[in-house]
């Protein structure tokens, strides 16, 4: 029988013994290597943490192999990160080398820490959800892979934060992230009057609408959608199972950048679009890898060391990035939204 | 063991990258359901739309969410996925686990799931990915017997989530790890029992770094700060200097109040604590010279969330500073929050989160209802406009 | 999901076995949704909080906001789940025949 | 001259800055409508509202603005105030006069008004204050005979104002005069005969330093710019530097962009031409060593106006450079005004401003409907959310 | 009779020889002490600008004096600026002093160039105008005597522009002014039916109002407010005579700062409220004068050479700005409007 | 204003000259007014413009904004103000009957 609001497991029981006795002790890190990080404490005590790139969407093969490695060379203990990584927390310094020697010998790759390339942080797509405008775990394995060397290596300018959402419901917490990969919709929902009949109340369907493209359509008890005014957003499918949104011709990803949520140096920012739409080209996205990887390397090319993508973009100005990556700008971009007020320019200054 | 073809996603199992299509693969050898699920995915990429249809309320005697009911729209060609819903496990705070409890989990989801996971889910639970509506109540009895519980889901509380705080890290201005454990357990019911007008998220960073991504994810970001000024040892700022660390370029220059100061003759680094925003950035460049202040606690902000419907919104601030160390200080968290959600579920239309509410009605309003005391720390300008309501007691009749 | 048997007529339900056709609710059919949440018998608690529910629909259009259902009820969240374990969504709104609710989970 | 006494306003004859109600009183002296204006703002200074009626239509033949009725609403107390309109005189461009101009305008208003102007305006028109509905036509006959012209009012195009300009100042990028005059002529039909769904505003500064404000008060700015390099003179800049202006303090590390390099050994100045947002700082400074580049022109700026009703806008950059120097550049401009009040006139609300009609139809379809390419430079960002309402001719059916 | 759309007088006519030879020639200008400009043309010529205070509601006899003075020394030519003072335009250097000196005599003061407080941008007020909440030209008055010794010297951090408007249409612009006094309105209007049903077109007076406040009343041929949802905007009576708006006890003045218009340095800004509210106390608002008084003093002792009013507080900090002015902050300062959000401190990091 | 003397009733002005009582309005009181607009005889495209503003604010109950009312009348503006010297709203409208347009000014 079910024990009802026990809560999660209490974390200290998850923690590994030098972490007990080190807990809010510590007093400054190192980063030995990328993928490793090393915690002093003012005890004395040293704690290795590697850092292992983790697909998130795994099997339970994959969980006991974790386990495996834990029991070999950390007592059993482990954690994951906020962005789905793994890490090991050795106390034994000896072992960190094998530990990485054994994950190297799996497949796993080590890295993520300082100015790298960390995990993706992403969604269900089409493996669990049922109002993606594009996959997932695909694009994340198809950008990853592409982008392989920033993961394992810290040469970046700075940290880079990518997100993937499959739909504006933004699961993945896209927005403000320095990259960010969001599946969008471009047509209107088709209605299917039947399913809205039987299965939605339609106040709540009319009042979903962000636009007010709704209007009721009483006759058949169902509802009406005025074209014009919808801008694709899904929200009310997410109502309605009578709104079907998905079109495998017409979804796609759009690119945005700049976002950041540290509170470290520049407070935090939004992500901002840059590339409206790029086709969904399973199983690779190229359009997809091409833009991401154009983006990054620009970036590398032209920020300073320590700029992470948002305070380089702020500071050589929107208007120089279109120039330098060469991505078309177009009407698509310019807000047209409750907010877009902030975004318009008002000011003559700016470069060309 | 099948004669289908994956020939898209054999694709995506190359690269040098961990491949999701491998574990679901080791997934489909044991199990039916992931087998279905390969050949669904290898569908939609040929079809370039998902194959799941609209919705699904499933879930466990006692609770309102925690479970998310899931049937492919192509039952009769993928039997084995007719139904196929997820269950959401409350991850330990700080995501920290022993082997044995990360393989009691892979037991009992090898009886009654798929064999798939997610590590994490995006508000940070365990994500048991895929089972039928018959085995939900014994997999939740088994999960339940082994220590877990559910997360939220729904118009409720979602499961909230923490970095690692003390646990490994020297920045951490408050035991985020307790905060959440502690907070998370006084409101299980809260969690499991969805009552607002929509959904609600905490997250608890230690420090300004936000690792937690709290203000962007959350409704309420507990951000780790301090009261006093940052602490400088100039011994180790000497080394850094000697070490060959740029100090005025990498950090006074960098420094967003430029309230730092280099000596480069002295080499010593000096503050003006006054100006100082605590933004994090000197100490994390200096970990071993530069640390927070010494009276400790956390910066409350609301109404954070994603781009449906409104727009994306950050978090906010609400209370500058509240203390987070002791059992009272939770209490008066504790506190806050209820004048707060007692105030949106009364204001709040469905579907709508709190910084929506707070955005239609104002946050004047807001502030008085929940009797917070205004201050300039919650706004990054004053009112450009001049449209006060002004209170009618306030008036001369 | 299987369809349920109200004294031997069968009425189709969907995959989460709510009522495919609202229309076809009555008492009968309510006490045999109630076992399907197992809950055995339908007190007069029950049939309140079942009209209350079907009233709001009736007039609204959608079903009452949880402390509109609370308020008005009379009834706290724990007393709901103890005569609906599946909660006011899952089990009171599937007994009393209302639409499925959709949106957030 | 009368009885009735007026303590408070004779407190504002004291001090220093010359004092209107000395004004009044001068006019008072001959004229019986400024003296009951005395009274009527004493009596407002005692009552602390105003003693004006709603609103008041009057005008002159074959003008649908001009003239802005006002009534008392003591009328029985103050009788010479029952009718006491103004008159919007367009001012000339860079409000220059010669002494014969501005007598002329003495001599007509002693004889048909209250004695009393505004020199100016807030938009820029010369107001003559005060008249009855008789004397408005006789009036505007003898200023027209004079040379004089009505202003705007209304729902027109409000008199186009702009800087001294070359006139008399060194920065101008066009010759802000010229168009002014040059464009106000244009459009006589459009400031004296209403048509449009609310008033529209245009000011002309010479460069960004913007001294007619009109980024912030004219729905259509016309800030002067430059399209290449700013050129520094070096020889000046080492006379700026041994004459002890801190070029680095005062100069470069307030360059918003921070492009400019001042070499402390060689005393040479230098500029990343391609950082440069042309903000004007640098030359302020350093008139005599930087002066703008030598492609001139202007950038075009629509949707400024004040708080009422959705907020206060300032002007959004439409098009980032336009020559402005010959007949055919005027042309230009006048082509893109056409097509923008076009679009306004068709979409407009009543009592909408054009910044509010293009706020709440979208930048996009106002570009696209007014054939204005999209550029950067139009935005700060680019879009937060990704809301983009895609055409359907880009969709595959 | 008239001729019709004439348009204004030509200013080629008005301008003064020098001006005509020189005209776009400058090459650069010196401030030789306030209220002097010295324009320099490539020409070798120089122009001498003698600016002079001047209270804009003026008699004729005022007007003949300017004119009698342009005679005297300038060859009859004279300007006005952007901010209603009073320009002498002298190709004689040596008259400068002795205009000044007629000009003193005369109580006309010199100054208002360079880092000095110019002319204060304002409005009607009680004097013309039938929507006003404070008057204009009195609390002009009293606050240009007040700030005095800032017009005619040029000792402040940098310009410093004041702008009044005597109701929320702002027709002094204040909204971008490094300094706004802005008369508001602080209670409901007063419905007058008679009124609304005799002279008001209602579709037109509903849609007037911002927040949707007002409601047709059909049985009475009016409307009604619903009080809760009135922000006193005044839109409703400049709509309609039937909305009376203006309330002797509880309309005054709110103080706003850190506008700026010029795009020198950072880009044009709008002004903020500080302070909601204060007294209408004609004839010479004290509470007002001592608010202007104390917040431009506190700018002076802690702005840094050269930084504006707008430069100042965005460097400290608003939070700052109110612990040095020890103005007490409320909920009224925090913007409840569409575009609120924008205002919202979305950060952690903060000064007190 | 002085009140309108039609045929010798008199009919209140309010100061600019428009009906204190909208409802008094017929063909003769227009007559009258146009004079006061010096409109010395009401034609043909003067009846039009009239009616049309009369038939619209019946409709709408507000006047039609000018872009409107050019394009229904066919008048453009400078036909407008040949017909009435005074303008849509200060003539006009007031020859017609309407309520005095407020607003901007
Ligand atoms: C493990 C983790 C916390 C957890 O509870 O899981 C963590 C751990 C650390 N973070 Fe973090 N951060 C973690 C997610 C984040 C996030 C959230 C996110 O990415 O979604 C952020 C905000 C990102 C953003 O701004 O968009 C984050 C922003 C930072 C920053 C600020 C970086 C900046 O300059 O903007 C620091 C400071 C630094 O790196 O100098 C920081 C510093 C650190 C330190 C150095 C703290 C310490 O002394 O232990 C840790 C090692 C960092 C490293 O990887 O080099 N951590 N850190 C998270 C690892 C995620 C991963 O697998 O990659
Ligand atoms: C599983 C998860 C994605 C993942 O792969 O990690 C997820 C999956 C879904 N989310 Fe989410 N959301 C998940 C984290 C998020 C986050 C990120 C976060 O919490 O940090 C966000 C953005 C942050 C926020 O809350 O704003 C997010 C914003 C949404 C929204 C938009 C809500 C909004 O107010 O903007 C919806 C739509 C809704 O609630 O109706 C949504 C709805 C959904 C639904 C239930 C689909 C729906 O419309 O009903 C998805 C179920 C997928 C499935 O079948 O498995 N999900 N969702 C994440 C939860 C796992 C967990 O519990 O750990
Ligand atoms: C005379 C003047 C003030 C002054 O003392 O200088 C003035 C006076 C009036 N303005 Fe204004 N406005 C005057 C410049 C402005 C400005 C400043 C500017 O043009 O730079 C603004 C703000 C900028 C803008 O256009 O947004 C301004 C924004 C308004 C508004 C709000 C319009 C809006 O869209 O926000 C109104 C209300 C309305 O139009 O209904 C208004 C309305 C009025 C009315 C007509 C009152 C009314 O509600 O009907 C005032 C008549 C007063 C009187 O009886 O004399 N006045 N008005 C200015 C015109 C003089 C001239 O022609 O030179
Ligand atoms: C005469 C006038 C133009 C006109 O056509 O009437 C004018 C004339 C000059 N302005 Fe201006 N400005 C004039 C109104 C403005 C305005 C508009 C306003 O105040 O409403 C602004 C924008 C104010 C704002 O940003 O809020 C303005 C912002 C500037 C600036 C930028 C100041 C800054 O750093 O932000 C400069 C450059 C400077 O002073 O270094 C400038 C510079 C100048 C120069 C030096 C230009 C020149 O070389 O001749 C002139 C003498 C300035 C002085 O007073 O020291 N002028 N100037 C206006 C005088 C108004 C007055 O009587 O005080
Ligand atoms: S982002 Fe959209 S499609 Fe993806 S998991 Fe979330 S709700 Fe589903
Ligand atoms: S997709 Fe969005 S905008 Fe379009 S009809 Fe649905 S809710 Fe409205
Ligand atoms: S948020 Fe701060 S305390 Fe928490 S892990 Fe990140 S750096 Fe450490
Ligand atoms: S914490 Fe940030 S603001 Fe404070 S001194 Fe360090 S870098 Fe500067
Ligand atoms: S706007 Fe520029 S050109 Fe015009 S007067 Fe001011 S500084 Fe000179
Ligand atoms: S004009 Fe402005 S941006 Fe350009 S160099 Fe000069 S100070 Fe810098
Ligand atoms: S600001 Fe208001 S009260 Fe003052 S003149 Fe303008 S409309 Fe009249
Ligand atoms: S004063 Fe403004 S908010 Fe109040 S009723 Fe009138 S228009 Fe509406």
């Amino acid at each position: 029988m079910s024990i009802l609001d026990q809560g999660p497991p209490d974390y200290k029981k998850m923690i590994p013994p030098i972490i007990k006795d080190n807990y809010g002790k510590w007093i400054y890190h190192e980063i030995p290597k990328p993928g490793v990080l090393k915690h002093v404490s003012e005890t004395g005590d040293e704690l290795f943490s590697v850092r292992v790139g983790s697909p998130r969407l795994i099997s339970l093969d994959f969980v006991r192999n974790l386990c495996d490695l834990a029991d070999a060379y950390c007592d059993g203990y482990l954690r994951f990160t906020s962005r789905n990584n793994v890490e090991f927390l050795l106390s034994d310094a000896s072992k960190v080398e094998p530990l990485i020697a054994a994950l190297t010998e799996k497949g796993l790759p080590v890295g993520g820490t300082g100015a790298s390339l960390s995990n993706i942080v992403h969604t269900q797509g089409w493996i669990h959800c049922h109002t993606p405008a594009t996959d997932a775990s695909g694009i994340v394995k198809a950008v990853m892979d592409d982008l392989f060397e920033y993961f394992g290596s810290m040469k970046l300018p700075a940290k880079l934060r990518v997100g993937l959402a499959c739909c504006l419901n933004m699961c993945g917490a896209a927005h403000c992230s320095d990259l960010a990969i969001v599946g969008v919709h471009r047509t209107v929902p088709r209605i299917n009057d039947e399913k809205i009949a039987k299965g939605t109340e339609i106040p709540s369907l009319v009042a979903s609408c962000p636009t007010g493209a709704i209007r009721p359509n009483p006759k058949a008890k169902s509802v009406t959608i005025v074209d014009d005014k919808c801008m694709y957003c899904g929200n009310c499918y997410t109502m309605s199972p009578g709104m079907e949104i998905m079109d495998g011709k017409n979804d796609g990803c759009a690119i945005l950048v700049g976002g950041k949520v540290s509170n470290a140096r520049n407070v935090p920012s939004f992500s901002r679009m840059v590339i409206p739409f790029l086709p969904n080209n399973p199983p690779r996205w190229p359009e997809v890898t091409d833009a991401v990887r154009m983006i990054v390397e620009v970036w590398i090319a032209h920020a300073r060391k320590g700029e992470r993508m948002s305070e380089w973009i702020e500071r050589i100005g929107w208007e120089r990035f279109f120039t330098l990556t060469d991505i078309p700008f177009s009407d698509k971009l310019i807000d047209d939204y409750i907010f877009s007020r902030e975004t318009f320019r008002t000011s003559a200054t700016f470069k060309y | 063991m099948t004669e289908k073809k994956t020939p898209q996603l054999d694709e995506l199992e190359k690269g040098q990258w961990p491949s999701f299509v491998t574990e679901i693969k080791k997934a489909a050898a044991t199990n039916a359901a992931s087998e279905d699920l390969l050949h669904l995915l290898e569908r939609s990429y040929e079809d370039r739309i998902g194959h799941w249809k609209h919705g699904g309320i499933v879930g466990v005697r006692g609770y309102g969410g925690g479970v998310i009911g899931r049937y492919t729209d192509l039952p009769e060609e993928y039997p084995n996925l007719a139904e196929f819903h997820t269950i959401r496990l409350a991850q330990p705070a700080g995501w920290f686990y022993d082997s044995k409890a990360l393989r009691s989990i892979c037991d009992i989801w090898e009886k009654h799931g798929s064999g798939l996971t997610n590590f994490h889910g995006s508000t940070g639970d365990i994500i048991m990915l895929g089972t039928t509506t018959d085995h939900i109540q014994p997999a939740f009895d088994e999960f339940s017997e082994a220590g877990f519980d559910l997360g939220g889901s729904g118009s409720d509380l979602r499961s909230p989530s923490c970095c690692v705080g003390p646990a490994r890290c020297e920045y951490a201005c408050y035991d985020t790890l307790e905060a959440c454990h502690n907070i998370t357990n006084e409101y299980q019911d809260e969690i499991h029992r969805p009552m607002w007008p929509y959904k609600f998220k905490i997250k608890f960073s230690g420090c300004a770094n936000d690792c937690t991504a709290s203000i962007a994810r959350s409704d309420c970001s507990v951000i780790g700060t301090w009261r006093d000024t940052i602490q400088i040892d100039q011994d180790a700022v000497k080394q850094y200097a000697a070490d060959g660390l740029d100090i005025q370029d990498r950090v006074c220059d960098k420094c967003p109040t430029r309230c730092l100061k280099f000596n480069s003759e002295t080499k010593e680094l000096t503050v003006i604590g006054e100006d100082c925003t605590r933004c994090m950035h000197c100490i994390n460049y200096m970990p071993k010279a530069i640390r927070a202040g010494k009276v400790k606690g956390a910066t409350i902000l609301f109404g954070g969330k994603s781009t449906i419907v409104q727009s994306a919104f950050m978090s906010w601030v609400i209370v500058p500073f509240m203390k987070m160390e002791s059992e009272d200080d939770f209490a008066e968290f504790k506190d806050l929050m209820g004048r707060v959600w007692e105030w949106w579920d009364e204001n709040g239309k469905t579907r709508e989160r709190i910084g929506e509410t707070i955005y239609r009605l104002g946050m004047g309003k807001f502030l008085r209802e929940c009797e917070l005391p205004p201050v300039p720390q919650m706004v990054f300008r004053p009112r450009a406009n001049p449209y006060v309501f002004w209170p009618q007691d306030e008036i001369i009749k | 999901m299987a369809d349920l048997n109200v004294n031997g007529v069968f009425i189709p339900l969907d995959e989460d076995g709510f009522l495919e056709d609202s229309d076809l609710w009555n008492e009968e059919v309510a006490l045999a949704l109630a076992l399907t949440e197992d809950v055995e018998e339908l007190t007069e608690e029950h049939w309140h909080l079942i009209n209350y529910l079907r009233d709001y629909y009736a007039k609204f259009g959608v079903a009452p906001m949880i402390r509109k259902l609370c308020k008005e009820t009379g009834f706290n969240l724990k007393k709901i789940y103890e005569l609906f374990p599946g909660g006011p969504a899952k089990g009171a709104c599937k007994v009393a025949g209302l639409m499925k609710p959709t949106g957030c989970v």
